[in-house]
């Protein structure tokens, strides 16, 4: 089990009632954890309309997570 | 410079800092709230931004605007926060010795802070509905993921 | 909205007049007296009109970008008379609900006024020569019907 | 003969040294007059790189002209 600080912006912070939250997962990547999360909390969004953004960075939706990281889970964008 | 912007977007104060003597062309674009998406009447519009990556994000769009085309200056700031009608969501303002560089600048730059920044954009519609716009999930108005302007 | 204009241009100005609720996007091009062209270091210009073809010469390229393009607003105005270096020579700008309408129409407004309206340009060298440009008639900087900008 | 107005700008204006002048003339078309002139006055720019304008409407070269026309010729344009 690693540690992580999940940040929720627009409909994923709207579905889940809050803006961000610390929690203990044993999800090795950002799509196992989303799908953990999404089971947890009802979000509409599938996984695949979902990228991952891991400590201010765009990282892979299979990219390995480590203990401390801050993970943001970003909904399709429409800037502009 | 890129910029995420709590407050109104000062268009004019952006376009001075673009000033130089080796400017012939300032090209800009205005993205407003406008009263109509996909038939819907909207009565104004939501912006939030997750704030350190959509800056890094931007600054990266800018530089890669910069080493494509052959430009001296280009600024992009983005509101955040409730926008009402006519309110003015973004501004990208790029200056160039000839204006081709700079058309296709300012375009290569709004295009992909439309595509790349993460910004969300909730409608609020004149029957009281709102909506995440390309956030749905099943068909719909909202659900298509058409350009706002 | 097609104008000549022997004073200075006042872009917000022209820019309010372009506001409408149904604008998503809006596009402005500034055309600004630089420093260099052709290698000659300028250092004032003077633009001479025949102003009742201008005039009417540019109406029609707006009706012509209306046309061609879904667009909400057009204006262009050309200054006239001595520039200095970084004042504005034409403006341009354009509304339309999406903004791929609005760009494409921008650049089609400056690229015919630059090439139809019976406007010239005088530039002034740091040296103190002049030169009317595109009017040499042999070889030489001044001669090449090279953008300004 | 028809008498016509000639309006000059730009290099034409100052290569002629005033701005506009009336004459008599029996060229029948806007090049056969931009000739006659260019030959009196020494204008630099050949006919073919000149346009002209009647009555504020951009011209055929070869269009006729008219007791009363109002000409102006067009050097090659900058504007912008």
């Amino acid at each position: 089990m690693i540690h992580v600080r999940i940040q929720y912006f627009a409909i994923l912070r709207e579905q889940r009632g809050q803006n961000e939250e610390t929690l203990a997962t044993a999800a090795a990547t950002p799509t196992a954890l989303y799908e953990e999360l999404r089971a947890r909390h009802g979000f509409t969004l599938p996984a695949d309309r979902i990228r991952a953004a891991v400590n201010e960075t765009f990282v892979a939706a299979d990219a390995p997570l480590r203990e401390g990281d801050r993970i943001v889970f970003i909904p399709p964008v429409a800037g502009g | 410079m890129f910029a995420i912007a709590a407050e109104p977007i000062d268009p004019a104060a952006l376009q001075r800092r673009l000033a130089d003597a080796r400017a012939g062309a300032c090209v800009t674009f205005e993205g407003w709230v406008r009263n109509l998406n996909e038939g819907q009447t909207v009565g104004a519009l939501e912006y939030e931004a997750f704030v350190p990556l959509a800056e890094s994000e931007g600054t990266k769009i800018l530089a890669e605007a910069r080493a494509k085309f052959d430009l001296l200056g280009a600024i992009c700031v983005h509101r955040t926060g409730l926008l009402q009608l006519g309110d003015m969501a973004v501004w990208v303002g790029v200056t160039a010795a000839h204006r081709g560089a700079a058309f296709d600048a300012c375009r290569y730059v709004i295009d992909e802070a439309k595509a790349r920044l993460p910004i969300w954009k909730k409608e609020h519609y004149a029957g009281g509905t709102t909506a995440w716009i390309n956030c749905a999930t099943r068909g719909g108005a909202a659900d298509a993921a058409k350009p706002q302007f």
